[in-house]
């Protein structure tokens, strides 16, 4: 039998969102020195050493595509880790379903990386569950009754979350009431025509479904074309560099997102504890979602009881094992998880505070 | 009826009359020279005649049909080759191939005998081959067939220039300035490859030429224009001594 | 000896153009260089130029002095601007995309004699008032005869003391050339010295003090404009019998 | 005998990767570097016809490929498989394996009625006028694909993979390598044959002097529209195949990047050199996947010998910046690509009693 | 509705000035070598790295006040970008020039080293983002609904006055000719007395400059870098430029604001998916009527 157990990450070590690859890099590294320490992973009464293969996919989808192929066919890997971004993680879902290797994403929240593909599982919330919490938290915040939403078309996940909201939204203040809905391409830079023509609709806030990098550059333009109303941001927006980026234009917004880092307790502040003294900052969502679903798959092959020496066979158990996992007690909260393999968890909204700390306000559970 | 018949032909360039009311009529096997000062408008008529601009105004009959304005392909493929002021061959394909790509008004197959080497288009490229290497051995290239232009002499470049336009079977040849750049030795050959071809090819030539002594050998009939107009008309003996002329175009060669 | 060639090898990549061409040029001579289609004569031209590479040709023995100095390693500028050595190469090489008179003002690039450069104007457009007329025209669409006469006056207008010319008559009308050799005569006589190259072996034998003919990329005879015309090889292959 | 040569060769080629895939010799990394190198060569001879023999600079190659990729993996997913849009298949999948050249012919097809969309301007404007216009038309297709929802938009198009496995479930062979294989092999015969042909030839002529191609009876247009034409429904062909090769496409893997790419295995092989392509397509994948593991090693030497500090690692971008400086210094030391404008048979004259390859 | 117009003609003035200030680079070098400096778009993202670190270099070691700073940084910028630019004539171009090489291969390396560019700052300074520091207020003005900023005035007014400092150099200067005599033929140039390597380092320094400081205000703009910025509006500039016609400077500070105005409001009216969609295909359509561009002049083939 194999001495060790090799695994894949699929994640954007370059490209849009290094700091997201960064970080999920980060938090496998500490889970596989913490395991690897302790001598593997007791699997059946043996011990099997981890061995982490850390693919980039330069935040593209269809990269992501090769990456999975390439973890799956090159490096022969047991099962992979990731994509985080939906926008990657619903090719490549595909991509894992078809090879028939099993694939837990993270972070990805749009449905339909997992609708309908028994190999893929993930450990985040799903953004139908998302979109309602941000409508209703900032109905609640700002007393808004008109909303607009700016967000990126290639990528699902903005594009998904942003088509929930407007839907939800508009089923609870009536049609009409999201009053512009913009979107933009890949690597844009300028969007002040749209905002121009978001301004001008007079919104009571403005959703931005959309990455960090892209926050930033927009919540200034919005300033500059003499935005004064507030903002009302999704889990992509949760990263360390959402700040050094952003500055104080996005001091003061709210956010939903997976987890907060600041007054967490138990085993959470111990894994951010040792996080931040590794690797000298605090980690986001995206490093306690990894170790989550890490944390999982690494579950589900304790599950399976033993480990063969056929890799597909091997494969098909894990799949059957990671399907069979039922509740999970993680970092980011308590998952139970339904038929379709996905988890069901509690949200967080945040606020930037004045410190540019993201500051827990509101714990919201379905 | 007359191999080419040009009618009152007028060429603006922007405000620029390059060519005014110019007509002329080519007599089949005729020999005829086309001189003037420098600008006059000479290859300017060649250009229109060869379809290379369209007339302002004006007819050109070749053969009882006008052919102003066909595609300059098109006009060629009719019956009327030229050559150019300054070589224009193509300097990447050997001298064979320079002939016989000229074919391309002649194929005699399609591009899917082409790609399927059907029966047609080898019994096709073999006849083109053999036409080509035709006219390069009866031009003494044969020789040189597989060599580039740039390869062979300035001399040899204008011969492989007349071969090829030769090589589309013209009833009418035009050229431009043929004797341009060549030393008195390969001109006297130059005017005697002219004459052969005009005996032994059956056509009509029409040139355009500043050295005298291969106007005057040659052509039966001269039409001289000044500023896009023919300022005289008439036997080289004629030409030779007319005022006009020599005032505005042959000068006096005391220096 | 104002221009001294020595014993000049030159090279195309592997072909070598020249085999020990030597000649020799002086001050206020008017001197031609004839011979057959490709016996290396606008080569011996573009080398006493130094037209760089990938153009020019490259010396691999020999020497060329300009008043006892060496121009090998010169570079192509500065043989205008220092030296005063232009010319008309062959082909024109006109620039197409400026008008006449543009082309005119370029070739005063490195002048600073404003008042000699008024008097070169006035020079060029008198020999050539065809151009007077074309001033504002985009030189590549001037005829070809017209393009000859811009490439010759674009020479004169550096300010050279010695002109080279590569076959300036090509092209032109009888009237134009004697007009032009005429000019280049009175030049002459005026003090510039001339280094020729003329296909029409006749009239350049007519218009030159001494000549070379140049046959394979050496020098097969020389001699003074008489001597050469009345040699009965030269007679034969270049005079036309 | 001879002249069967290389018709056997191709035959032995074919037989042999066949026969290493199906047992397992060549391990699917291998199968895959195969693949792309099968569609590299494709792309860059095809472009060759454009950019080397009639010498226009066209930069959009990429977007024949989008055409032909994304109307064979559509008509392959609505004909064969389930799909949340097109719904059930309208074949049954066994008859995938039949269709599969069919369909991917028709996705050639209509790249190159594509061309013409370039095709047409090239009449009137040559050079880096017609460069621009290629760009252009290059957004102009992946935006039209992003606008299209149906496909995916800009999220992408999947379910290809699915008509692999149903070939495969059909008849157990590896159907994806014997079509690129096919494909490649026909392409490079098309091309051969149509460029050596006295009617090719006309291209050729156009590149070197059009003036004087149109003045000696070549009828520009008419082959100009041919050679686009010929040149994009290849790509669309190579296009078809790489959709199916990944099981996943979106427009943004066939932008101007892509595009760059074909330019430079045809400028690197040289303009107008068939067996330059062919090798420059085949050195440029090999060394993307080489570097793959020349760059960790070269990170461990620089290590041991204390040239980088300890904190710093060579990643795989240094990857993308190695491929253009060794192009760049390539092209310092042939500058004219690596074959020129000769084909091998120029080198080697004996290969020419083996070329009867026409 | 007049507002937002006028808001959006705000906005395509200041995107336009960046696509005119890069096409004009662009321009530059094609309108001397017929070079399409592909690398052009990758020497202005240097140029917005350079003004980062020159700018933070003196923020974190003096105390100068933020105008000071970006007084400093213009220069200092414009003059490093040049020397990047230089360099790469020197190292990439230069030799395959003197061999002689097609100049489709010089196109070619010119689009390798814009990879090199690109690949060798994301290797080594890592793939996060730099975030440009605030060097000076921003003042925002409001008429009404309509908004503009100091900086956006000062972006504009920078291209207008490169585009005049050009114009003025190419058309009216000997120099300028020389640059336009190289473009049409190379070897007569020298025989003119002009010495070719200097003109040419000449234009790849007014081109990289003005680069940079395209580079800088972009950076000031949008404050977000990251290596591949420069790739796109490289693109799309350079079309730009070949759309208001190549080695013109006119035209390429007129297609610069016309992509721009076009981009800016195709996106105004339309759902901004159209935006390349229409905006590539009036530009198609303009090269069709237009074969040479809004002001490029066809070249007369004489025969
Ligand atoms: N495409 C064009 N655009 C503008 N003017 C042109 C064009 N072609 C020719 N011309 C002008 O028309 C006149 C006639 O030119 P053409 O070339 O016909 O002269 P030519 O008689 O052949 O002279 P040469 O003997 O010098 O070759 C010239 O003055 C030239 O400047
Ligand atoms: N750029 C070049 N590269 C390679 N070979 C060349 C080049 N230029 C000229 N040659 C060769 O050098 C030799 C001399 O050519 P050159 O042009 O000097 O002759 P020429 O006497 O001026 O002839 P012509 O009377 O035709 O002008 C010829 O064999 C020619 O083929
Ligand atoms: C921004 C991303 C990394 C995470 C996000 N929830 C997604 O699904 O795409
Ligand atoms: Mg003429
Ligand atoms: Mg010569």
């Amino acid at each position: 039998a194999p001495k060790e157990i090799k695994i894949g990450f699929n994640i954007p070590l370059t490209g849009d969102i290094p700091k997201v690859g960064e970080e999920s890099k980060f938090a496998g590294e500490m889970l596989k020195e913490a395991i690897n320490a302790a001598g593997g992973l007791e699997v059946g009464g043996q011990k099997y050493k981890l061995n982490f293969v850390y693919a980039d996919n330069e935040s593209k989808a269809e990269s992501a595509v090769s990456v999975a192929l390439k973890l799956i066919e090159k490096d022969q890997v047991l099962a992979i880790v990731g994509p985080n971004s939906s926008k990657q993680a619903v090719p490549a879902g595909q991509a894992c379903d078809d090879n028939r290797t099993p694939m837990i994403s993270p972070w990805s929240t749009n449905p339909d990386a997992t609708l309908n593909r028994p190999w893929v599982f993930r450990a985040a919330f799903l953004d139908p569950f998302q979109g309602p919490v941000a409508a209703d938290f900032a109905m609640e915040q700002f007393g808004a009754k008109t909303a607009a939403v700016l967000f990126a078309l290639a990528n699902d996940y903005s594009k998904g979350l942003a088509e929930i909201f407007q839907a939800d939204f508009e089923k609870k203040n009536g049609p009409g009431s999201v009053v512009a809905f913009e979107s933009y391409g890949d690597k844009d830079q300028d969007f002040s025509a749209q905002l121009t023509k978001i301004i001008a609709a007079k919104p009571d806030f403005i959703f931005l479904p959309n990455n960090y990098n892209e926050v930033a550059l927009i919540v200034k333009q919005a300033h500059d074309l003499g935005w004064t109303g507030p903002f009302m941001g999704a889990d992509a927006w949760g990263n360390s560099e959402l700040m050094t980026l952003c500055g104080d234009d996005c001091k003061g917004q709210y956010f939903s997102t997976h987890y907060a880092a600041a007054g967490a307790t138990g085993a959470t502040k111990e894994f951010i504890d040792k996080y931040t003294a590794k690797y000298g900052y605090e980690p986001a969502d995206v490093a306690a979602l990894t170790w989550d679903a890490t944390n999982i798959l690494l579950k589900a092959i304790q599950d399976m009881g033993s480990l063969g020496n056929d890799l597909k066979e091997n494969r098909k158990n894990l799949r059957d094992a990671l399907a069979n996992v039922a509740e999970f007690h993680g970092i980011t909260g308590t998952m139970k998880f339904d038929a379709q393999g996905d988890p069901i968890k509690c949200a967080v909204v945040v606020k930037i505070n004045d410190n540019g700390k993201f500051e827990f306000t509101k714990s919201v559970c379905p | 009826m007359p191999l080419l018949e040009i009618h009152e032909l007028t060429q603006y360039f922007g405000g620029l009359c390059a060519v005014s009311d110019f007509s002329v009529a080519l007599e089949s096997g005729e020999l005829v020279g086309l001189i003037g000062p420098n600008g006059a408008g000479k290859t300017t008529v060649f250009n229109l005649v060869s379809g290379f601009y369209k007339p302002t105004q004006g007819k050109i009959i070749f053969k009882g049909s006008s052919i102003a304005g066909l595609k300059p392909h098109e006009i060629t493929g009719r019956g009327i080759a030229r050559t150019f002021q300054n070589i224009r061959l193509w300097n990447h394909m050997t001298v064979l191939e320079n002939i016989c790509v000229s074919q391309h008004y002649n194929m005699g197959y399609s591009l899917m005998d082409a790609l399927l080497r059907t029966k047609r288009y080898l019994k096709q490229e073999k006849r083109i081959v053999t036409e080509a290497m035709n006219i390069l051995e009866a031009l003494d290239l044969a020789r040189y067939a597989d060599e580039v232009p740039p390869n062979l002499p300035y001399g040899l470049q204008r011969k492989v220039e007349i071969a090829r336009a030769l090589s589309i079977k013209p009833s009418l040849l035009l050229l431009d300035e043929p004797a341009a750049g060549l030393n008195s030795a390969d001109v006297k050959d130059l005017i005697s490859l002219i004459q052969r071809i005009h005996r032994e090819f059956d056509i009509t030539i029409w040139m355009i030429e500043h050295q005298m002594t291969v106007v005057m050998t040659l052509c039966s009939r001269l039409k001289v224009i000044d500023f896009g107009a023919t300022i005289a008309d008439g036997t080289p003996d004629e030409i030779q001594n007319n005022p006009d002329v020599i005032k505005a175009y042959l000068g006096d060669d005391a220096i | 000896m104002l221009l001294e060639i020595k014993d000049l090898y030159v090279r195309y990549g592997n072909i070598e153009a020249l085999h020990g061409v030597s000649l020799t040029v002086d001050k206020g001579e008017a001197v031609t260089l004839i011979g057959a289609n490709g016996a290396g004569k606008t080569t011996t031209l573009n080398t006493i130029t130094r037209v760089p590479p990938p153009e020019g040709p490259k010396v691999s023995g020999g020497d060329i002095l300009y008043n006892g100095e060496s121009l090998l390693d010169i570079e192509a500028h500065t043989i205008v601007q220092k030296y005063k050595i232009a010319l008309a190469p062959e082909g024109r090489h006109i620039f197409g995309n400026l008008t006449v008179e543009e082309n005119l003002q370029l070739a005063t690039y490195a002048r600073k004699d404003t008042e000699a450069i008024k008097a070169d104007y006035k020079r060029v457009y008198d020999l050539f008032p065809r151009l007077v007329e074309r001033k504002k025209q985009r030189s590549e669409s001037l005829s070809g005869g017209e393009q000859q006469m811009l490439a010759v006056g674009r020479a004169l207008m550096t300010g050279c003391d010695f002109l080279l010319l590569d076959e300036p008559s090509m092209g032109l009308a009888p009237l134009l050339m004697y007009d032009m050799f005429r000019a280049l005569k009175k030049l002459n006589q005026q003090g510039m010295t001339i280094l020729l190259i003329e296909q029409n072996a006749r009239l350049a034998l007519q218009f030159a003090h001494r000549g070379y003919v140049m046959d394979t990329g050496e020098i097969v005879a020389h001699g003074t404009a008489k001597e050469l015309s009345e040699n009965p090889d030269v007679k034969k292959a270049y005079l036309g019998g | 005998m001879q002249k069967y040569s290389v018709p056997f060769l191709v035959v032995v080629l074919l037989v042999g990767l066949v026969a290493c895939a199906q047992t397992g010799f060549m391990d699917l990394y291998i199968q895959s570097i195969v693949l792309f190198m099968g569609i590299n060569i494709i792309l860059s001879s095809s472009l060759n016809i454009v950019n080397g023999y009639m010498g226009e600079f066209a930069c959009g190659h990429a977007a024949f490929m989008a055409v032909g990729a994304y109307v064979s993996s559509t008509l392959n997913v609505w004909l064969f498989t389930q799909d949340k849009f097109f719904g059930p298949p309208v074949l049954s999948p066994d008859l995938a394996l039949y269709f599969f050249p069919v369909v991917l012919l028709a996705g050639g097809v209509v790249a190159a009625l594509a061309g013409i969309l370039i095709a047409i301007p090239s009449f009137k404007t040559r050079g880096d006028y017609l460069a621009i216009i290629t760009i252009a038309a290059n957004y102009i297709v992946t935006s039209t694909i992003i606008n299209m929802d149906s496909i995916g938009g800009a999220r992408g198009f999947m379910g290809m993979k699915k008509i692999l496995f149903a070939m495969s479930d059909t008849v157990d062979l590896p159907w994806i390598l014997i079509w690129v294989v096919i494909s490649t092999v026909l392409t490079i015969w098309i091309i051969r044959r149509f460029v050596s042909s006295t009617y090719g030839k006309g291209i050729i002529a156009i590149c070197q002097d059009e003036v004087a191609a149109e003045i000696m009876s070549v009828n520009t247009n008419k082959m100009k529209l041919i050679a686009f034409m010929l040149s994009s429904g290849l790509a669309g062909i190579a296009g078809g195949l790489y959709a199916h090769i990944l099981g996943y496409i979106n427009p943004g893997s066939f932008g101007i990047l892509k595009s760059t790419e074909c330019l430079v295995m045809v400028y690197l092989g040289g303009m107008g050199s068939l067996s330059g392509s062919v090798i420059s397509a085949i050195l440029f994948t090999l060394l993307l996947e080489v570097l793959r593991f020349v760059i960790p090693w070269m990170d461990t030497v620089m290590h041991w010998a204390y040239l980088l500090p300890d904190g710093y690692h060579l990643s795989q971008v240094w990857k993308w910046v190695f491929i253009p400086m060794i192009l760049i210094l390539l092209m310092q030391f042939r500058p004219e690509g690596i074959m020129g404008n000769r084909e091998l048979s120029d080198f080697f004259p004996k290969l020419k009693k083996f070329y009867s390859f026409k | 509705m007049l507002a937002s117009i006028l808001q959006n003609i705000i906005n395509a003035l200041q995107w336009g000035s960046f696509y005119s200030l890069i096409a004009l680079g662009y321009t530059l070098v094609y309108g001397v070598l017929l070079l399409i400096n592909f690398a052009h778009g990758d020497i202005f993202m240097v140029g917005a790295y350079i003004a980062f670190f020159v700018a933070t270099f003196f923020l974190s070691m003096t105390t100068l006040p933020g105008w000071m700073v970006l007084a400093l940084t213009i220069p200092l910028g414009m003059i490093l970008t040049a020397l990047v630019g230089v360099s790469l004539e020197r190292i990439a171009y230069r030799p395959l020039r003197r061999k002689g090489a097609h100049r489709l291969y010089v196109v070619i390396t010119a689009l390798m080293c814009g990879l090199v560019l690109e690949n060798g700052n994301l290797a080594l300074l890592g793939a996060s983002r730099k975030s440009f520091p605030e060097l000076i207020d921003k003042v925002v003005y409001t008429v009404g609904t309509v908004t503009m900023t100091n900086l956006k005035v000062a972006v504009i007014l920078s291209a207008l006055l490169t585009f005049a400092i050009l114009q003025f150099i190419v058309t009216k200067t000997k120099i300028g000719m020389a640059m336009r005599a190289i473009s049409y033929d190379k070897f007569a140039v020298p025989l003119m007395g002009i010495p070719i390597d200097t003109v040419i380092v000449f234009t790849f320094v007014l081109g990289s400059a003005f680069a940079g400081l395209a580079g800088l205000l972009f950076a000031l703009s949008y404050p977000i870098l990251d290596p591949y910025m420069g790739a796109m509006i490289g693109w799309k500039a350079f079309i730009a430029a070949v759309v208001g016609g190549i080695g013109d400077i006119r035209g390429a500070f007129f297609g610069g604001f016309l992509l721009g105005f076009v981009e800016i409001l195709v996106v105004a009216f339309f759902p901004s998916t159209y935006r390349d969609l229409i905006a590539f295909s009036i530009l198609l359509v303009i090269l069709c009527i237009k074969p040479t561009g809004l002001f490029g002049v066809a070249k007369t083939t004489k025969i």
